[in-house]
């Protein structure tokens, strides 16, 4: 009981930063159709900057807001200078699109802030709560309040803002949405520096416990991606769905099964997912309309 | 526009040309270090200690009356992509001979070429394999990971615990070394009674310190990796409330390790070399002045916690324009002959005596165990527990 | 809307077979004069490896390009390859050449297993599957260390040939020059036959495809076949050429890089998947000189030839010059 | 002689029955017309015969085999092709390569020898090349044969599509609004090029809402409306039905076009 507690907690914490970064997928791929491959690294922004800005004497939570505040206006850069400026693209030539601005991110990161690990103390201090036999970080649940808190506000501001229902609205069909006389654009600039916020907001949150360095978005881009396709791309309960189970399957895995496999248990079961259910595990079966 | 950045790319490729060209009368030494990727942690500190110690040496006059020039290349980790570089620096940039190869997968890599080349080669990488069997140009400095097997083996049995759990990163260094221990656990009368392992960039361990936690027999642990790994390790170590001795490998030998791992590090201990303990040495160590001044070098000019990592790359330097100096030429035949010949270089890493059987010259004494105690490394005297 | 679709075929692709040929033979002649001018082995290493790693983009390419399907765990296949001369003569005793010919149908026995499945998913569900597959393969090859050497890797053995040893830069330039062509030759001649039609006819409308009678299902799996047996045999010459091979070689940046390749190049361009390997095997060459910036320049080169000749190097400049002329 | 046989069709989008037990019995060499309202389920209908939709209930027999259920392409080897409302044309191929698709399957040649090209692709490559010119022309578009699809006029593509379709060398073919965006002129050519087909022994299965064309051309008129059957017969007798007068033009009609869905 104390070790699946333990599991449990482990996965559901690396999984909310999972869902995390899929919902950012979600945001981005609703509004504009593209992939946005440079998700990871706003999750490393919003670490990076809080920790440089930390370490030139800004108290943390001015560094952090400041962070989240640098990450957006990075996200609506590489909207306005790459995607808008690539407008017509195919799909494929956006996701390098974004893949190349992923490459300069890091480059960038390596050079202005440095090639180290860095970290933040956790915020309600590092004493671990016991719960039946399991220990578990108070950031850990620092980490799941947030993704609730994030997931709520976001659920809030799409169902009870007119802004919210722009997005909707330009996610359902964008000729439609600029024929109702939506900005179409100013929308999906804004879905990129949403998504940046959110993932530079993970990316704090996560810093006390994972630590942080130029190169951490990545693999979390790689695994957000995975996360977001076994929910369904396109739809935020399926992004949160899916980091969570994605979280949930390491964790599991490398606790009873084995810890050398765990990643290719977790690719695994996506792969079985999607070939029982290829739109994901909540999404729909689309009618293909001829 | 089309022609506009037709034009800017031809004038960089042709930039690019111009200063591969650029030939001088200097000796070039050559370094590849995985200064970005995975192992950045790695290569970081080595350029920058040799950039550092190239322009001090200079800056006196140079060796043998040229001066150095350094030629780094980082292959981000990728072993095809340094033997592509290792090529360049025999074809095009002719040096004389070569300091790096951050990781064992790069060294092993590009081996051949410096061996066709004739060029003595100093490597900056762990693995036993480097040296053994005994490669003509080929050398390295670091201690080898069996070597900090050993020694934390020896102090285990010091301290009377001999069933032991690993968990260790599946990338390079974890891995290599933890085929390593796995190897001389039994000859040290060790046993390994629990294996786990996680992924690079995991985020995570508590499942896997969990399982070692639940294993009945589990005197002590033993983590084999590098860079964040052992931080987050040590953190879930420590929030399981796991009571036994912990042992870390010398692949977390940098400030860097305490500063993320926290009051979770306090007890942990691991071989490393001198050079961490460089303010606790004995006066009378051979070792002090040494570590002490490349301490302070590195500390000035980079800002950052000094590593052994950096440390191995001055060692690597310092031999090579050692021997040069006692060859009396650039000859890479007679540097290499002189490098073979090394006998009670004090380094960063230890006291090194090289002969033809033996391309590393370090023995057991090299390493220190050291152990974390209120922030900072004290070093664990051989005989106590 | 329709004319514009039509500006952005590669001219290459509406050219008859002869001509499609020629284009190839003024590559092979390329080929073959440019080691004139090369003022040392590293400049055969470098052309060696743009013409290994363009053998793996043109495979790619009949896949993304004529089939439209993309693959994000390519390298995976090029990492079959590469163990299979690696492991066969270390580890059984087989023959290099056999190995390689090994590899080459293990690659195409699992590209056929797990290709049914796979190439049932559409679009980033593709993606993310290619993508699970290849990470599966790379985990495999770092866990199964007494076969590969782990993370490490393993050396591998030199070919031997007939009793004649292949080594050298030089030797490497010609195999993997030769290979080339005629793995592009044998790419061209697909484009103009039965099957190529099919594959053209299922990217632009899979359900127009199958009304006609074209078996969808089973000439995406032929196409995703053959190009796991290019991977395959790009992957079995870099490690062979290189005499060293690591689990890297299989990894999910090496399939992005594969992917670079083919799209910057130009997707359904066979002279463009060259251009895109020769790009990203001597970038990262030329831009040494910017040291720690140039991950940066990388970055932005990548987005600059996507934002500015955003149908990939070949075919947009062939479409500017071709509008110059009229 | 009943070629394609519908029993009984259904399918549900939704909780909307787009198609509702439908019945159509076909007889061979005819051109049959199946005409609605907007939203009546005619191109759904024709999407459960082609097999891109499995029917949720009923049975789809083509001369008495059942091939309810089946892929597209299975079908297509069984005589059955189509063309589409909305172009589903192959751009990035000229307008004779769009048909030589049409006759992949009775293509022979397999991968190796094309990856070689021996001599059996050239051979093989010039009876295709033939046999979609004969199809080209059936349609009048012989001129266009080498221009790149995208450059085509809409009511070429039109046609494009069914020289496609043709080069199956279907048994039955199904033309979803052939006449949609066609002026009067091309209609007219159109009228005559079904006929034609039909008057070769191809069955002719049209969905159209051109009624002067559907009038002029069929030999039998099914009508829809709601998903359900609301007539069929003649022209003569389609036309003087109260029925669907009232579907077309009455008040009745119109609110459940639109509310249908299809």
């Amino acid at each position: 009981m104390a070790e699946f507690v333990q599991f449990l907690f482990s996965g559901l914490t690396v999984g909310a930063v999972y869902a995390l970064v899929a919902l950012g997928f979600t945001l981005i791929y609703n509004a504009s159709d593209v992939i946005n491959f440079a998700q990871g690294e706003f999750v490393m922004l919003g670490g990076m900057t809080t920790v440089f800005l930390g370490l030139a004497g800004i108290p943390l939570p001015l560094a952090a807001l400041l962070a989240v505040i640098f990450a957006m206006a990075v996200g609506l850069a590489l909207h306005r200078f790459a995607i808008e400026t690539a407008r017509g693209a195919n799909a494929v030539s956006l996701i390098m699109i974004t893949i190349g601005a992923s490459i300069f991110l890091r480059g960038a990161a390596q050079v202005f802030f440095d090639k180290q690990f860095h970290t933040l103390p956790a915020f309600f201090g590092s004493e671990p709560i016991r719960f039946v036999g399991a220990a578990i970080l108070p950031q850990s649940l620092v980490v799941l309040a947030g993704a609730v808190v994030i997931v709520v506000l976001l659920w809030t501001f799409i169902d009870r803002t007119l802004l919210g229902k722009a997005v909707i609205a330009t996610a359902v069909n964008r000729l439609a949405a600029r024929l109702v006389g939506i900005d179409t654009r100013r929308i999906v600039g804004f879905s990129f520096a949403i998504s940046a916020a959110i993932g530079a907001v993970a990316g704090i949150l996560i810093t006390p416990i994972t630590l942080t360095n130029y190169d951490v978005g990545t693999l979390l881009a790689l695994k957000g991606f995975a996360a977001a396709m076994l929910g369904g791309m396109g739809i935020a309960a399926g992004a949160v769905i899916g980091g969570l189970v994605l979280g949930l399957l390491e964790a599991f895995a490398a606790g009873y099964l084995s810890s050398q496999y765990k990643d290719a248990v977790a690719f695994l079961v996506i792969l079985t997912v999607l070939f029982v259910m290829p739109q994901g595990l909540l999404g729909r079966a689309k009618v293909e309309r001829v | 526009m089309m022609q506009k950045y037709m034009k800017i790319a031809a004038a960089s490729i042709f930039a690019a040309c111009l200063a591969v060209g650029s030939a001088s009368a200097q000796v070039k030494i050559g370094a590849i270090l995985s200064v970005t990727g995975p192992a950045s942690f790695l290569g970081d500190p080595e350029k920058k200690t040799l950039e550092m110690y190239v322009a001090d040496i200079n800056a006196k006059g140079g060796v043998n009356g040229k001066k150095l020039e350094l030629v780094v290349y980082d292959d981000g980790g990728k072993p095809n992509e340094a033997l592509t570089f290792a090529k360049r620096l025999v074809d095009e940039d002719k040096i004389t001979a070569m300091v790096g190869g951050s990781t064992t997968g790069v060294t092993l890599a590009i081996i051949p070429i410096f061996e066709e080349a004739q060029i003595p080669f100093i490597s900056l990488a762990g693995a036993i394999q480097i040296i053994q069997p005994v490669r003509k140009w080929v050398f390295k400095t670091p201690h080898t990971d069996t070597m900090a097997c050993e020694k934390i083996f020896a102090d285990l049995k010091r301290r009377n615990l001999t069933k032991v759990a690993l968990i260790s990163g599946t990338a390079a260094f974890g891995k290599s070394m933890r085929d390593q221990c796995v190897a001389v656990a039994p000859k040290a009368g060790i046993t390994v009674v629990h294996e786990e392992s996680y992924g690079p960039g995991d985020t995570d361990m508590t499942p896997q310190l969990t399982n070692i936690k639940g294993k009945a027999g589990v005197q002590a642990v033993i983590n084999t990796d590098f860079g964040q790994g052992p931080a987050i390790v040590t953190r879930n170590y420590q929030q399981l409330g796991i009571k036994l001795p912990f042992y870390q490998s010398h692949g977390v030998a940098s400030k860097q390790y305490i500063n993320l791992a926290g009051p979770a590090a306090e007890g942990v201990r691991l071989p490393a070399a001198a050079l961490l303990v460089a303010d606790k040495l004995s006066a009378n160590d051979k070792q002090k002045p040494v570590v002490e001044a490349y301490k302070k070098t590195y500390e000035q000019k980079s800002g950052q916690p000094v590593s052994t990592f950096g440390g191995h790359a001055y060692d690597g330097l310092m031999i090579l324009v050692e021997a040069a100096k006692r060859a009396g030429s650039w000859d890479k035949a007679k540097v290499r002959d002189e490098i073979e010949k090394t006998k009670g270089f004090v380094g960063t890493g230890g006291i090194v005596n090289m002969s033809p059987t033996d391309h590393l010259g370090l023995d057991l004494t090299a390493f220190r165990m050291l152990e974390i105690k209120k922030g900072d490394w004290t070093l664990v005297s051989d005989s106590g527990s | 809307m329709l004319r514009h679709t039509a500006d952005r075929i590669p001219a290459v692709l509406r050219r008859p077979f002869v001509q499609r040929l020629s284009a190839i033979a003024v590559i092979a002649v390329i080929a073959i004069v440019i080691p004139a001018f090369f003022p040392s082995t590293y400049y055969y290493r470098v052309a060696a490896l743009v013409f290994v790693f363009a053998i793996a983009a043109i495979g790619l390419n009949l896949l993304m390009g004529f089939a439209g399907q993309v693959s994000l765990g390519h390298a995976g296949f090029m990492g079959i390859g590469a163990y299979a001369v690696a492991i066969g003569p270390t580890h059984f005793n087989i023959p290099s050449w056999l190995s390689f010919l090994i590899g080459a149908a293990l690659s195409a026995f699992v590209a056929f297993i797990v290709g049914r499945p796979i190439l049932r998913l559409k679009g980033h569900y593709l993606a993310v599957a290619t993508l699970g597959f290849g990470l599966l393969l790379a985990i495999v090859f770092v866990n199964e260390a007494r076969l590969t050497g782990g993370p490490d890797g393993m050396l591998v053995p030199r070919p031997v040939l007939f009793g004649w040893s292949v080594r050298g830069t030089e030797t490497w330039y010609w195999i993997a020059a030769i290979s080339f062509v005629f793995g592009a030759a044998l790419a061209a001649n697909l484009i103009d036959s039965p099957t190529g039609r099919a594959l053209r006819a299922i990217h632009d409308s899979e359900v127009a495809a199958r009304v006609l009678g074209v078996d969808v299902a089973k000439q995406k799996l032929v196409i995703f076949i053959i190009s796991a047996v290019y991977a395959s045999v790009a992957g079995s010459y870099l490690a062979a050429f290189n005499g060293h091979i690591t689990p890297d070689v299989s990894g999910f940046l090496r399939s992005i890089e594969l992917v670079a390749m083919v799209v910057l190049g130009g997707i359904g361009s066979i002279a463009g998947s060259l251009v895109g390997a020769a790009l990203l095997v001597m970038l990262p060459q030329v831009l040494t000189f910017l040291h720690d910036y140039e991950q940066m320049v990388l970055g932005l080169v990548v987005m600059g030839v996507m934002i500015f000749l955003r149908a990939g190097i070949v075919p947009s400049i062939a479409a500017a010059l071709s509008r110059r002329r009229a | 002689m009943t070629i394609l046989a519908i029993e009984r069709l259904s399918i549900a989008f939704g909780g909307v029955r787009a198609v509702d037990n439908v019945s159509v019995s076909i007889d061979e060499g005819l051109v049959f017309s199946i005409i609605g309202p907007n939203g009546a389920g005619k191109t759904t209908l024709f999407n459960l015969i082609s097999g891109l939709y499995v029917p949720q209930d009923g049975r789809v027999r083509m001369r008495g085999e059942d091939v309810t259920g089946l892929p597209p392409e299975q079908l297509a080897r069984r005589g059955l092709s189509r063309t589409f409302q909305n172009l589903q044309i192959f751009f990035r191929m000229t307008a004779l390569e769009n048909v030589m698709v049409g006759c992949h399957r009775h293509e022979t040649v397999g991968i190796f020898p094309s990856l070689l090209h021996l001599p059996a692709v050239g051979r093989q490559n010039a009876r295709t090349r033939a046999a979609a010119a004969g199809a080209l022309d059936r349609v009048d578009l012989s001129a266009a044969a080498d221009k790149p699809a995208g450059n085509l006029s809409f009511g070429d593509l039109k046609r494009l599509e069914i020289a496609r379709a043709l080069a199956t060398e279907p048994k039955v073919l199904l033309l979803d609004e052939p006449a949609a965006g066609c002026n009067a002129v091309e209609t007219g050519e159109l009228a005559g090029i079904v006929r034609g087909i039909a008057d070769d022994g191809i069955t002719v299965v049209l969905v159209e809402h051109d009624m002067r064309l559907v009038m002029r051309i069929s030999d039998r008129i099914h009508v829809l409306a709601n998903g359900r059957t609301l007539a069929e017969g003649t022209a003569a007798q389609v036309r003087a039905d109260p029925a669907v007068i009232e579907a077309y033009l009455g008040v009745h009609g119109s609110q459940e076009a639109a509310r249908a869905v299809g």
